[in-house]
């Protein structure tokens, strides 16, 4: 079965399970960040703690939930209470990771999951900010998991529903959000980006083998920050393969 | 004389303006603190509480103790013009379907691991949902937390800098404590709402298993509020387990026995989620004649929630059983 | 620019200046994710997290689920110029009868059936306690839901047109969605917390039963957390039940095995009041000499809490749980 | 024993038990209201719901409650959560009567118990609002219970603590105090007082067997109003006599 060449989706979920940090809480969205999470967990980050946004802290994730309320997501967990505990847990700064997706991310990594077009008439109506808003503005460190393609990284989002840098240094403390936090990485199909640390926007990091750096830019719709050095990604290994098709997402739904 | 700065004013509709001394009055004359028996059936319960043009609300996210028989005992009864707080999968997915949905205080609609939702889409693009008002998750939660404590707004970091607080209807204020900027959010009052749990006694008094999601604060920020129950359990037991009761009796007008009435979604302890049942809605919803077919045989075609679980069939339930989580040390 | 008006400004002292910001830092670099075996005695516990002029406060009223063998602890150890929020019966009597207490956010502090602090009377009309600042029990709760929630303040009804808002640190401002009064209360971050809870597995994961108090709410306003546990239980017993954990491991520092730990207090469905024992004290209390020779024999006179039980003795011990509250239909 | 003469507390408890309207929701504060709540449960409010600021509601009141938290304030309780619940659930209007004590009380019904002298350098240092200010806030109704004497029935409290009308009509709702709450009644050692719907200030409205007007006058440290008809509470019953000293306050606690 590992013999089956490895898909973009399979990468870059390993890219980003390989970007968990043992031994921390993490906000688990719907999807992608839920097979990455269970992957950290059986390989680099053993001790990571899952928290989902309906109540649960701490489960040992057996099986895929496929929601962010369901059973599996507290499944021999640590706690399960509310959405008020764990926003407020993340709101007092106990959240340290958060992943997170869109239709749309802009060089400050500022997220779009709410229109396309204008927002009392769109042209696309999407499901809106759910928990994304509340993730990215209160847990100290995001990462957002983006098909690459030119409509999806451009230069300015329709409409920002989940704070990245906004619109670069300085502003996520002047509109009032949490000193010191903010978007880190984004893992998308084609590679793995940063943010400068001076202006805050987004830069290349690594590309996922195969995948050239003029590729990359050819699908992003505004100026990449392309450094001297760009490292290139791990493909998966035969382990991390065989534990999402086998284990974590036998069924196929994702991968 | 000191005041507080207000640096932004959010342009979104405030849908379900608040008075909290008139929420007091409703409170104190239409609510008993008799011990009333409350047992009726979803058609019952639904043609006294929920009527034209209300603001209603639903507990937690589409599949999980999700109020199903209730959601489409709405549906058959073609209440027109919704008002609803929107954080919603197969639920809210089966109003906005079927029509009923005019003004939305929107959080998250869609269908989780099968994506966005046609139905939301469709009744958006097309302008039958006249208004979205945008919240977060937290947010919504944190409107009705203040309603269920009796207070105006509560502040939040969240929504800040983004064009959230523009097309919601909360407002920035420098904190007069510390100076910093903090988003203040309106309480939400509900007309009615919607809340499956695990067992309730016939006065209302309920008990949920599993994470509460944020049952405990809509239950106290509605002015009627339809319980489903798995289980309708004696008084006794109740008072024998006073500490599981997150739902007093006095916050409950109706009491609707609903074994599976999370179905096809998913109850913790009893049953997992009917994935078939779900893929089926997602399949169907994508056009909207598809979306009428379920409807018309899930809902217009079978009377009653009984109906609908003989027309599931008892194998299918089973298996839903079987896959339940257990309590397992 | 719009505005909010600010109505009044309580005149007292915010005791326990907070920042939302440090907080979190705080939360973020000295509170572990890791599951860490947090078992440690009174007396080491004390030692680590309790220090001279620290803000501190214990969970719910003194006869109920109260620390008490942590609260001893703090006595044998002398820690001074304690700041305290008080919503207390023997604990905070022994720290005010000990003299370690320089500031109050002060509630209520009493012997409820016995009548008044004798203790608390001698060290405020004596200028011992320096300042006392009036809340509410309720406005005390919601400065530490505030903190708890990760916000600067929160509203409330409570307090307004009295001279509670004067002695208080609140503020009043006209609600600019409504336009009415409301109380502003600052939140309340507490430097350490003392909790005592049915049962903890070794890394803090904590369950109560019966009445939480505002359990929940200090554990998540405090930057130090101390927990003492009837019972440590294995993490397996946890995870079976973790719709019971309203305190989960990360916000705990220390976890002390105390059975009895409440003793001359109750423990629902553990043990009743020592009824003997709390009106021994509130007779010494009512002068200095008696509240010394007290605090020199339940306190100073033995080493720890083994030792203050084997003076209580096995068989009023033995009393206490025959007089227990039962789980019965 | 109900051949023994009853006391001037035992009648106060019996003229408090006999103001529970059947069928509402109390909150009952440590003390004498937890016996009148007890009596009336046990006589002509068998239907009240006794709430406790601790988190107890709808307990069955089989033994006297010594603290506001302990088990017997939820003993076979409907519900038994924690204070932020029922202090809410007051804030939101539930709660129908609020049964109170003080060191002081005013013609207005405002109580103190914080201190007597000076706030600041205190000739007596009180115990605290407590609940007491939530509870006078909240409450539809208030209750009173009080010593009756001069030194208690002050024209101005030392201290404000629990609201009555504070300065008279429209004073409470001008300080942002609910709408249409405030004190109905206060039930003392020699007397049961209302208030005046016009002033609002105390009125009497009935003395205890064998207490005349002035003594009620001669205790009252302010103008009480008199009205033309006064009438006279009626003396425990045999009944209520034997269920206070048999079955409610077996021990004497308090009687």
């Amino acid at each position: 079965m590992s013999e089956k060449p490895y898909t973009r989706t399979e990468l870059m979920i390993c890219v980003a399970a390989r970007l968990f940090e043992d031994g921390t809480t993490c906000f688990i969205g719907t999807g992608i960040p839920m097979l990455a999470a269970m992957l950290a967990a059986r390989t680099t980050a053993p001790h990571i703690v899952p928290v989902f946004e309906f109540g649960g802290t701490g489960a040992i994730l057996e099986e895929l939930p496929r929601a962010v309320g369901e059973a599996r997501t507290w499944h021999k967990g640590l706690s399960a209470l509310g959405i008020c505990d764990t926003m407020e847990a993340a709101q007092r700064g106990f959240i340290d990771y958060g992943f997170l997706g869109g239709a749309q991310i802009d060089p400050y990594g500022n997220l779009n999951s709410v229109v396309i077009g204008d927002h009392d008439h769109p042209k696309a109506r999407l499901p809106g900010s759910g928990g994304g808003n509340d993730i990215g503005s209160s847990c100290w460190r995001t990462i957002a998991i983006m098909q690459h393609q030119k409509r999806r990284f451009v230069p300015k989002v329709d409409f920002i529903t989940t704070p990245g840098y906004l619109t670069g240094p300085g502003a996520r403390e002047a509109a009032g959000l949490p000193r010191g936090s903010g978007p880190i990485a984004v893992v998308s199909t084609l590679a793995l980006m940063d943010y400068d640390p001076e202006t805050l926007r987004m830069r290349l990091k690594a590309v996922h083998p195969g995948v050239t750096v003029e590729e990359v830019i050819e699908n992003t719709g505004f100026d990449l920050i392309i450094p001297d050095e760009v490292g290139v990604n791990e493909p998966p290994s035969a382990e991390e393969l065989r534990l999402l098709r086998e284990e974590i997402d036998p069924e196929g739904l994702y991968i | 004389m000191e005041v507080v700065e207000i640096l932004q004013s959010g342009q979104g509709e405030l849908i379900q303006p608040f008075d909290m001394d008139e929420f007091r009055e409703w409170n104190r004359t239409k609510k008993s603190r008799k011990l009333v028996d409350k047992v009726m059936s979803e058609q019952e319960a639904i043609e006294k509480f929920v009527y034209d043009g209300c603001y209603i609300g639903t507990e937690l996210y589409g599949t999980v103790r999700c109020p199903m028989s209730l959601a489409r005992e709405v549906v058959r009864q073609g209440k027109r013009n919704l008002r609803v707080c929107g954080q919603g999968v197969l639920e809210l997915d089966l109003w906005l379907a079927a029509g009923l949905v005019k003004k939305l205080d929107i959080t998250y609609i869609g269908l989780e691991v099968y994506g966005t939702s046609a139905s939301l889409r469709r009744a958006v693009e097309s302008g039958q949902v006249e208004t979205c008002v945008e919240w977060s998750n937290g947010a919504i939660t944190w409107r009705m937390k203040a309603a269920a404590m009796g207070i105006p707004f509560i502040p939040t970091r969240s929504m800040l800098g983004t064009d959230m607080i523009t097309y919601s209807a909360a407002k920035v204020v420098k904190d007069p404590f510390t100076g910093t900027p903090v988003a203040l959010l309106p309480a939400l009052v509900l007309d009615v709402a919607l809340i499956h749990v695990h067992r309730a006694d016939k006065y209302g008094n309920c008990q949920i298993e599993g994470i509460s999601g944020f049952a405990a604060e809509m239950a106290r920020a509605c002015k009627r509020l339809i319980v489903s129950a798995e289980e309708i359990v004696p008084t006794e037991e109740i008072r024998k387990y006073p500490d599981r009761t997150i739902i007093p009796y006095y916050l409950v007008d109706a009491v609707v026995h609903a074994p599976f009435g999370s179905h096809p979604g998913e109850m913790a302890y009893l049953y997992g989620r009917d994935e078939e049942g779900i893929k089926e809605w997602v399949e169907m919803s994508k056009t909207a004649e598809g979306a009428q077919a379920y409807l018309d045989k899930y809902v217009y075609g079978v009377k009653n929630h009984q109906e609908y679980l003989d027309l599931i069939g008892e194998e299918r339930l089973q298996r839903c059983v079987e896959r339940r989580e257990r309590r397992e040390a």
